[in-house]
């Protein structure tokens, strides 16, 4: 990622006050407005910016893509000399895919899941005018190129076939099929896991490189940005609110909202005591904008100005633009914000655990048998032992499907007990008859990952946290009374008892649906991802929250998360989870100090960190996780371990017998047989997969 | 066009009668035996004949309209009236004479006479089906006149003598309808694998609900009959594609087809009409059920009904009002009687208020078939002029059948009698409407003696007197009401020549030929 | 497959006992007598009771129940009371009307389902999307036996072209009966081609919202290809559960317009047996009815797996 | 990118779903069909008050054309067609009106059982698939002569025959609702199985089941016509719109006009109705 600065060489895409709107059926709505930047050849642009921001619309309004109603504006789109705005569909259709061509968010989404992989490359170039012989055999080459194993097989593989890592290989794969100039990545790792991500990310670096490439990488993770961009736009309400190269923006940010968002990550290697600098507020969206500096209500620098004109983006260091009335006026970067308040002390540990799990499996296939034979079953969840205290969090990792969302759900009753036991308060609930799932009601509540999911979309918020009091046995007035404490306790007030969800912002939500677990005054919170749907700026505000409430009320957190940041910040005790079983437990101290095994090693390299030194040589793992339905033999990271029998085909003991979690030499228990080898980073890519 | 669902089981009842195509002569186009020939017959060619209810081969004992286009080609009686003369005329008897008592009569069969097996026909097989027609799962409309007999007596191949209990003046009712039949064959006609007779027609083939196919017998004693070699009577259930049949050439003859469709037909020189049969529409009342236990409303219904709009409006004018059951013309037929009850509203209205029955309710019984629920809604309509509240009990045909054999219809019912055609004196035991048991729940000591007398009558003085008082008093006490007699048209290509009717309405297709 | 359809096996099977006991019963419910439809509305009750007895019609509900379901067992249908022939002889003679029929009106439904179901999901001008809109609605709003009406009065009254009434087997002449059967099936199959199209529009409509759409835009797919490969194969799903439930409906449910045009199928025999209480038919019938109807349920589960591979045959 | 939606059109005083519905009929369709169900609604249930003479005024003008005097000419018995076809047409609607919802709340309630017993749920899957299994017309025939033909007939075949259509929608929704978060967070609340299903399950199912329901009154009303069609409709004099046509079909040689006024009354019924389905469904499935 060597920063060549080509300032004199003519960009690639030269966009010029680019306008985009939607018509709605009472208004027509601005979405992007007046946005301009440029890519350079073989540079890697990132667009930045939380929901709403306009970043996807700006860049299909580039390939002419704008979902109906929506429709460009104003503005130029010069593509090699070439205005693509206003260009006849027929020949923007010989520009997308090949001289332009885009990489989606969602790889499960983007593909058609009735083609074969291998027809939808091939069509990529069928369509732009190979013979079918000729884009098959460019299809193969596309798809070794890409890192996908065992291509003639997989060639005629269907998507579903395929895991997110591997789709997403394939799409990249198509986009790259007729050599385009240009990439455009709509977020391509959001919808992944940090090990694929990193993956990925190295993935397109590689291409770039080898291909001439010039991408515009669109995401909100200033952690990616960081790793693989070499300019940035940051935009806001549908605007650019600071342009600039990625060096420049990352040590003196000239906008407000771009020092914010900096900040208000937790870096996985951050100090747990002090709360997070959140922003205030929520982003806006764009039917209701509001006046002057859209940013204006959540700054804190913001001054009468702000509030009745746009600012223009104004350059105010060479090659770093930023559109704001106070850095503008004194021409200097965003002054860093003082350090996070200090959180207050923690109550002490009671020695009684309040949950106890022993040697706990979950069979996820119970039920789906026939009349003739039983399924066979799949346990998500493979003999998992864990225990939490009174006050104590337990942060919870892993990548999806590992099995804790099936661990929680088992705990709370939802999923049946296969083995093992379950201990709540006290009482053995493995059982859950009615007096069991009383205890565990009363004991322990659940906080959903998607705020907007776990809340009926029909009824009221003093509905919803009605239902939750009247469990507890508080009806009638005493309930609303109890509903604007638990309000008020979450940071809002009466004034949204009467409300809907949909009138509420995803932050907004998910503090009712922590309001409503609070409903039964329990001593544990199952949190289930609860900020992963959130927007960045919002993350910071929950943490903040959850962190409050704990320290408040004493409350123990199961805290389950794969964005291995979060649970440093908030956790005592860390559990790392691969494929149905606890790999690495301690303190957060220990597991991200000193990683013990080789899948939390990797973890935690593979998380990107929003800051540029933090660009050094990754772990990247190979392939992806088995399923739970047919787990390896032995250990059952062998297969990805960069320690294993992979890479050292003499360390057979991986493959026959399963490693106990037992105490390391630095404290925490670990199970590998192997704990404690160093790992030399870089991609193991080549042997991982065959 | 009809869209006959349910109500192509209407045809699925007997229907008869020449005498009343006979009175209609006159009046209409149509000639009851079909057109003078012209030309020579010609043998060989093969028709087809419309019908819109299917073939019951196991029923050839009964009176079917199914059964009626066929079922006299393939099977022959003992007599033959002649529907012009009311004359009757031999055909497998040879000659007969009756007892001076009246209660035995000797046959002389023909005996040139073999069975489509080949065997030949003796006086053993006109005594299995005269025993046949008398038992009940035969369910013959005259099988009550077998009923009477003493006994059967087989003098030789070609003789036999019968014994009455009582002396049978419907006699030829009997043998007009008892078809012979083969004893050997007859289990087996009932699927239609082996339906044997001695006519000019083989019974080669049924489909269910599909058609018949009949083929010349080649072996039938008059070596020149029949000319043609096969007619095939194609079902079609529906009214208007018959007449698309029809009229694409398709078919050369049509039978029961609903008024409407014949309207079209009737000023065409290239179609015959051949009314033959017909039907008889009745308003009966429980006689034990209120309102209809006072005589003055049973009255007052009479004279309520518009019978003359029925014709117009449900018959588009083609049948004939009339107060009596008996044939239209035949023997004691009154033409004064049958105009006693004139459509009067007034009077009606008033015979009600004096009785103290307005406003009374009154459910009326109605079979599921369009002319029925028609004739339903002007009575209603007459009946709600004279104070009364009529509602309807529409029941589908097979529930109504059941229950009107039962004798169970409730207060009133519109009724629906194929029988046009027989005597008065089998008609007194063979319409529902009138025999011992009837739905009306009406019966009485005169009125059992009027009709013994008509039975007994054995001259045509006496009949007429016997049947006159009968009406009479029926006609006063007015238990049932008949409201209209219509005829069944059958409708006739000039491509084809020499077809006959019976008396009842069955077709003959042994002298029909082809025109060049 | 086979183990698909073995695991399907018991709910048929209880499908099928539950639709015979009901198929019993119901008829039986109904007052009538088949003996009445033999021994005729004229007979005296004395008659009516030798014929039932003779039709062997006095057995307890249970013995008929009973026996019925043994001669089923070895292939027996029984004896058409009304008809007395062989109920399976009755049914095969029909057979040949009913399913020219009815695979017509498959063909046409689809044919007409897809058209109009592509050209309004494509069509981009609002006026003729609406009209096209409205006579989607009359379609869907006008009943078969209209349809056949109207078209009766157009095509076989105003402007005598087709033969309205009557039929003839595609097997003895195929150009005349195509003739017959053309004005029956297009009546049977425009509403019900309707509902497929509204269906297909409403499927391709939503798969277009799918990020595989962009991403095939995004390849410089052009719009004809895009429907065949992307959004149709998509979007058959919904469809196909539509065809495979009117195709029962189109089999079982041709009554009126069997009626209307005067040909002789199945429905026509159901019919006759509902008026004449000619029990055996009918129960034969609607047990037949009832699992066609399981069949092609499960013959459209598995056309949806072959179409789509995600989809895997599960009990 | 998801389209951003104006602000619904929001009341304090509502319940969302209620307003959503208010939003139908703010479309070009929505307003029509809901006016031309108010007129036709309106006009068949004055029909007694615009012609007091009644539906069954004989003559003996019968089968007369179209003229000024009669709108759609006169039927066999000489009544006038218009004021019939209206009166019928006063048949169906309060047929409709009346078995729809019956129809519509146990057809739901029975694809909601699976919500208490999953197995009583599939058993009762099953027993609707047979119902959906028997041949057309057959099972409503069947029902009509167990019952006699007339009103409650009517009613029980066009209740049962929804009954499916009703009951698989409800069981769809259960079956997804189940997997949703709010209902598993309300499980994990401890809310007992009737509450859940009352406040969670059954509010979700109505959208789909009244949606279905305006489809389903025109599948009423043919059930209604092609039962009389059979002879196993409303009992005469009574008419309604099935009646008419079949009346008006036996004289389709010599009368052609009779059949006209029902079928288009038929016709703008069906329309109204389809589109009221249309309208809500757009509504109801924006999100």
């Amino acid at each position: 990622m060597t920063d060549i600065a080509v300032q004199s060489v003519a960009p690639l895409l030269n966009v010029e006050g680019l306008s985009a709107s939607f018509a709605g059926r009472h208004a027509t709505i601005r979405i992007i407005d007046n946005v301009s930047f440029e890519v350079k050849p073989r540079r890697v642009l990132g667009i930045v910016g939380e929901s709403g921001s306009g970043k996807s619309v700006t860049v299909r309004s580039i390939l002419d893509m704008l979902r109906n109603p929506g429709r460009v504006d104003s503005g130029t789109v010069m593509f090699n000399g070439r205005d693509l705005v206003g260009l006849p569909e027929a020949e923007m259709r010989k520009i997308r895919g090949k001289r332009i061509a885009m990489v989606f968010q969602d790889p499960q989404a983007a593909l058609n899941p009735v083609m074969t992989v291998g027809e939808q490359i091939a069509e990529a170039l069928v369509v732009h005018g190979a013979s079918r012989a000729a884009a098959r055999e460019r299809a193969f080459e596309l798809l070794r190129q890409v890192g996908i194993p065992d291509v003639e097989r997989n060639f005629d593989q269907y998507p579903h076939q395929f895991s997110g890592g591997m789709r997403q290989r394939v799409v990249i794969a198509i986009a790259l099929a007729n050599k385009p100039s240009l990439l455009i990545a709509d977020e391509p790792t959001t919808a992944l896991d940090v090990t694929i991500q990193a993956q990925i990310l190295r993935l397109l670096c590689d291409l770039k490189d080898e291909l001439g490439l010039s991408i515009i990488m669109i995401t909100h993770d200033m952690g990616v940005v960081a790793e693989l961009c070499d300019d940035l736009v940051v935009m806001y309400g549908g605007r650019v609110v600071e342009r600039g190269t990625v060096a420049d923006v990352f040590s003196a940010p000239r906008h407000p909202y771009t020092a914010a968002l900096l900040h208000s990550v937790p870096r996985i290697d951050s100090n747990t005591g002090s709360q997070l600098r959140a922003i205030p507020g929520s982003p806006p969206t764009p039917a209701r904008l509001p006046s002057g500096c859209a940013f204006h209500p959540r700054c804190r620098f913001a001054v009468e100005r702000c509030r009745s004109e746009v600012p223009r983006l104004e350059e105010l260091a060479p090659a770093h633009s930023a559109a704001c009335w106070v850095s503008a006026a004194d021409r200097m970067s965003v002054p860093p914000e003082e350090e996070g308040l200090v959180r207050k002390a923690r109550r002490t540990l009671s020695a009684n655990p309040i949950l106890q799990i022993e040697d706990l499996r979950t069979d996820v296939n119970r039920g789906s048998g026939s009349f003739f034979s039983k399924a066979k079953p799949i346990f998500a969840v493979d003999g998992i032992s864990l225990e939490i205290r009174p006050g104590e969090t337990l942060g919870l990792v892993g990548e999806s499907g590992c099995g804790k969302s099936t661990l929680s759900r088992t705990i709370v009753g939802i999923s049946p007990v296969a083995g093992g036991k379950i201990t709540v308060a006290g009482r053995d609930v493995s059982a859950m008859n009615p007096e069991d799932r009383d205890t565990i009601v009363r004991t322990i509540q659940y906080v959903f990952q998607d705020p907007f999911a776990s809340l009926n979309p029909r009824r009221s918020i003093a509905q919803s946290l009605g239902e939750a009091l009247g469990v507890a046995g508080v009806n009638g007035e005493k309930a609303r009374e109890r509903s604007v404490e638990l309000l008020l306790r979450v940071g809002l007030n009466e004034d949204f008892l009467e409300r809907y969800p949909y009138e509420l912002s995803g932050g907004q939500r998910q503090r009712v649906g922590i309001a409503r677990a609070l409903a039964t005054e329990p001593k544990l919170l199952i949190c289930d991802e609860p900020v992963s749907a959130l927007d960045v700026s919002i993350q910071a505000q929950i943490i903040n929250l959850l962190e409050e409430l704990r320290d408040e009320l004493g409350l123990a957190y199961l805290f389950i998360a794969h964005d291995l940041s979060v649970v440093r910040h908030i956790s005592d005790n860390v559990a790392v989870m691969y494929l149905g079983k606890i790999v690495e437990m301690g303190t957060a101290e220990q597991v991200y100090g000193s990683p013990q095994h080789p899948y939390t090693a990797a973890l935690i390299s593979s998380t990107p960190e929003p800051a540029l030194d933090a660009r050094q040589e990754k772990i990247v793992l190979a392939g992806d996780m088995p399923s739970p339905a047919n787990p390896p033999s032995g250990c059952r990271f062998r297969t990805r371990c960069p320690i294993g029998p992979a890479y050292f085909p003499e360390r057979e003991i991986c493959s026959t017998s399963s490693p106990n979690l037992k105490e390391t030499a630095t404290g925490q228990k670990a199970a590998c047989h192997f704990a404690g080898t160093p790992i030399k980073a870089g991609t193991r890519d080549e042997a991982g997969n065959g | 066009m009809t869209i006959r669902i349910l109500p192509a089981i209407r045809h699925a009842r007997p229907i008869g009668g020449m005498i009343f195509s006979v009175v209609l002569a006159a009046g209409l186009c149509a000639t009851a035996s079909v057109r003078a020939d012209d030309g020579k017959p010609v043998r060989g060619g093969t028709i087809t004949v419309s019908q819109t209810a299917d073939a019951q081969p196991r029923n050839i004992l009964t009176l079917r309209a199914g059964n009626s286009p066929w079922v006299k080609n393939v099977f022959e009686t003992l007599t033959q009236t002649d529907p012009e003369t009311f004359e009757v005329k031999p055909l497998l008897a040879k000659s007969w004479k009756v007892a001076a008592d009246g209660l035995s009569m000797d046959i002389v069969l023909r005996d040139d006479v073999t069975f489509h097996t080949g065997r030949k026909m003796t006086a053993e097989d006109i005594k299995f089906t005269l025993e046949t027609m008398a038992l009940p799962e035969t369910a013959a409309q005259v099988g009550f006149i077998a009923k009477e007999f003493q006994s059967i007596d087989v003098t030789s191949a070609t003789t036999l003598t019968i014994k009455f209990k009582k002396p049978l003046a419907n006699i030829f009712d009997l043998f007009e309808e008892a078809n012979v039949i083969d004893k050997e064959t007859y289990a087996k006609r009932e699927d239609g694998s082996q339906v044997i007779g001695t006519g000019p027609f083989k019974f080669a083939k049924w489909s269910p609900g599909a058609s018949i196919m009949l083929e010349r017998y080649d072996s039938y004693r008059d070596k020149s009959l029949p000319y043609l070699d096969s007619i095939e009577f194609a079902v079609i259930t529906d009214s208007t594609a018959s007449v698309s049949a029809l009229r694409s050439g398709r078919s050369v003859m049509a039978t029961g087809l609903s008024q409407n469709d014949l309207v079209e037909f009737t000023n065409n020189p290239q179609y015959q009409f051949v009314n033959s049969g017909g039907t008889i529409f009745p308003l009966g009342v429980n006689v034990t059920k209120a309102p209809f236990d006072k005589k003055e409303v049973r009255q007052a219904l009479g004279y309520a009904i518009d019978r003359q709009r029925i014709n117009d409006q449900v018959f588009g004018g083609i049948g004939v009002p009339t107060d009596l059951f008996w044939g239209v013309g035949s023997p004691g037929y009154g033409k004064d009687q049958a105009l006693h009850y004139g459509y009067d509203p007034k009077k009606a209205k008033a015979l009600v208020e004096k009785a103290g029955a307005t406003g009374a309710k009154v459910p009326i019984v109605v079979p599921s078939i369009p002319a029925n629920r028609s004739i339903f809604e002007i009575v209603q309509n007459n009946l709600k002029e004279i104070g009364l509240a009529p509602e309807a009990v529409v029941l589908d045909v097979a529930d109504f059948d059941k229950r009107q054999v039962a004798g169970d219809l409730g207060p009133a019912f519109i009724l629906i009698h194929g029988q046009v055609g027989f005597s008065t004196a089998t008609l007194l035991s063979s319409l529902p409407s009138l025999r011992q048991g009837n739905p009306s729940g009406f019966w009485s000591d005169q009125y059992a003696t009027l009709r013994n007398a008509v039975t007994a009558a054995n001259s045509p003085e006496a009949t007429d007197k016997a049947v006159k008082a009968l009406s009479d008093y029926m006609l006063d006490e007015a238990f049932s009401l008949s409201l209209v007699q219509t005829p069944g048209q059958t409708i006739l290509s000039d491509t084809v020549k020499g077809v006959k009717a019976t008396l009842r309405s069955q077709m003959l297709f042994g002298q029909a030929y082809l025109a060049e | 497959m086979l183990t698909f359809f073995l695991k399907k096996l018991p709910s048929v099977v209880m499908v099928a006992i539950a639709s015979s006991v009901i198929a019993f019963v119901l008829p039986r419910l109904a007052p009538g007598d088949p003996a009445v439809a033999l021994a005729g509305s004229d007979a005296s009750p004395e008659q009516l009771a030798a014929v039932r007895d003779q039709l062997g019609l006095n057995g307890s509900l249970y013995e008929q129940y009973f026996h019925w379901i043994w001669n089923l067992l070895h292939g027996d249908l029984g004896r058409s009371f009304a008809m007395r022939r062989p109920v399976a002889t009755l049914i095969s003679s029909r057979l040949e009307s009913t399913i020219e029929l009815a695979a017509l009106a498959l063909v046409l439904m689809i044919i007409i389902g897809f058209t109009l179901g592509i050209l309004s999901a494509t069509l981009r001008n609002q006026t003729t999307k609406a009209a096209l809109d409205v006579v989607n609605t009359i379609c869907l709003a006008t009943p078969p036996f209209l349809t056949g009406l109207l078209l009766i009065l157009l095509l076989g009254i105003a402007f005598p072209i087709l033969p309205v009434s009557g039929e003839m087997g595609l097997l003895r002449d195929p150009v005349k009966g195509l003739q017959y059967l053309i004005l029956p099936a297009f009546a049977l199959a425009l509403p019900q081609a309707a509902v497929v199209a509204r269906l297909l529009a409403t499927a391709i409509n939503s798969v277009r919202g799918e990020d595989f759409i962009d991403l095939a835009k995004a390849k410089g797919v052009p719009p004809g290809r895009l429907m065949r490969r992307h959004l149709l194969r998509n979007s058959l799903g919904p469809a196909i559960v539509a065809i495979g439930l009117r195709a029962g409906e189109l089999l079982g449910g041709a009554i009126v317009i069997e009626a209307i045009f005067a040909r002789n199928g199945l429905g026509q025999l159901a019919v006759s047996s509902v008026q004449n209480r000619d029990y055996l038919v009918l129960q034969a019938l609607i047990l037949g009815a009832v699992l066609i109807a399981v069949l092609i349920q499960l013959l459209s589960e598995i056309t949806i797996a072959a179409l789509d591979p995600r989809i895997r045959l599960e009990g | 990118m998801t389209v951003p939606q104006s602000k619904p059109m929001h009341r304090r005083w509502f319940n969302p779903s209620i307003a959503r519905y208010m939003e139908a009929f703010t479309t070009t369709r929505g307003i029509a069909a809901l006016t031309a169900i108010i007129l036709i609604s309106a006009l068949a249930f004055l029909a007694p008050v615009v012609f007091p003479g009644g539906y069954d005024v004989q003559s003996r003008e019968s089968l007369r054309a179209p003229s000024f005097l009669h709108f759609f000419g006169t039927d066999e018995l000489g009544r006038d067609l218009f004021v019939r076809s209206i009166y019928g047409l006063r048949s169906d609607l309060a047929l409709v009106y009346f078995a729809v919802p019956v129809s519509m709340v146990a057809g739901t309630l029975l694809g909601l059982i699976g919500a208490v017993s999953p197995r009583l749920g599939s058993f009762v899957q099953r027993c609707l698939d047979i119902i959906v299994g028997f041949p057309g017309l057959i099972l409503g025939i069947c029902v009509v002569l167990v019952l006699g033909a007339g009103w409650t007939a009517l009613l029980v075949v066009i209740v049962v025959s929804g009954l499916p259509g009703f009951g698989r929608l409800a069981r769809a929704t259960l079956l997804s609702q189940q997997q949703r978060e709010y209902v598993i967070a309300a499980r994990t609340l401890g809310v007992g199985k009737w509450q859940i299903m009352v406040r969670h399950i059954l509010p979700n199912a109505v959208d789909p089941i009244i949606v279905q329901g305006a489809v389903f009154v025109v599948s009423a009303i043919f059930i209604e016509a092609a039962l009389s069609i059979v002879g196993l409709g409303l009992q005469p004099p009574e008419p309604s719109l099935g009646t008419l046509l079949n009346n008006g079909i036996r004289y389709i040689s010599r009368a052609p006009t009779y059949v006209l006024g029902p079928t288009v009354i038929l016709i703008i019924v069906a329309l109204a109705f389809s589109m009221l389905a249309d309208a809500l469904n757009a509504t109801v499935n924006r999100k």
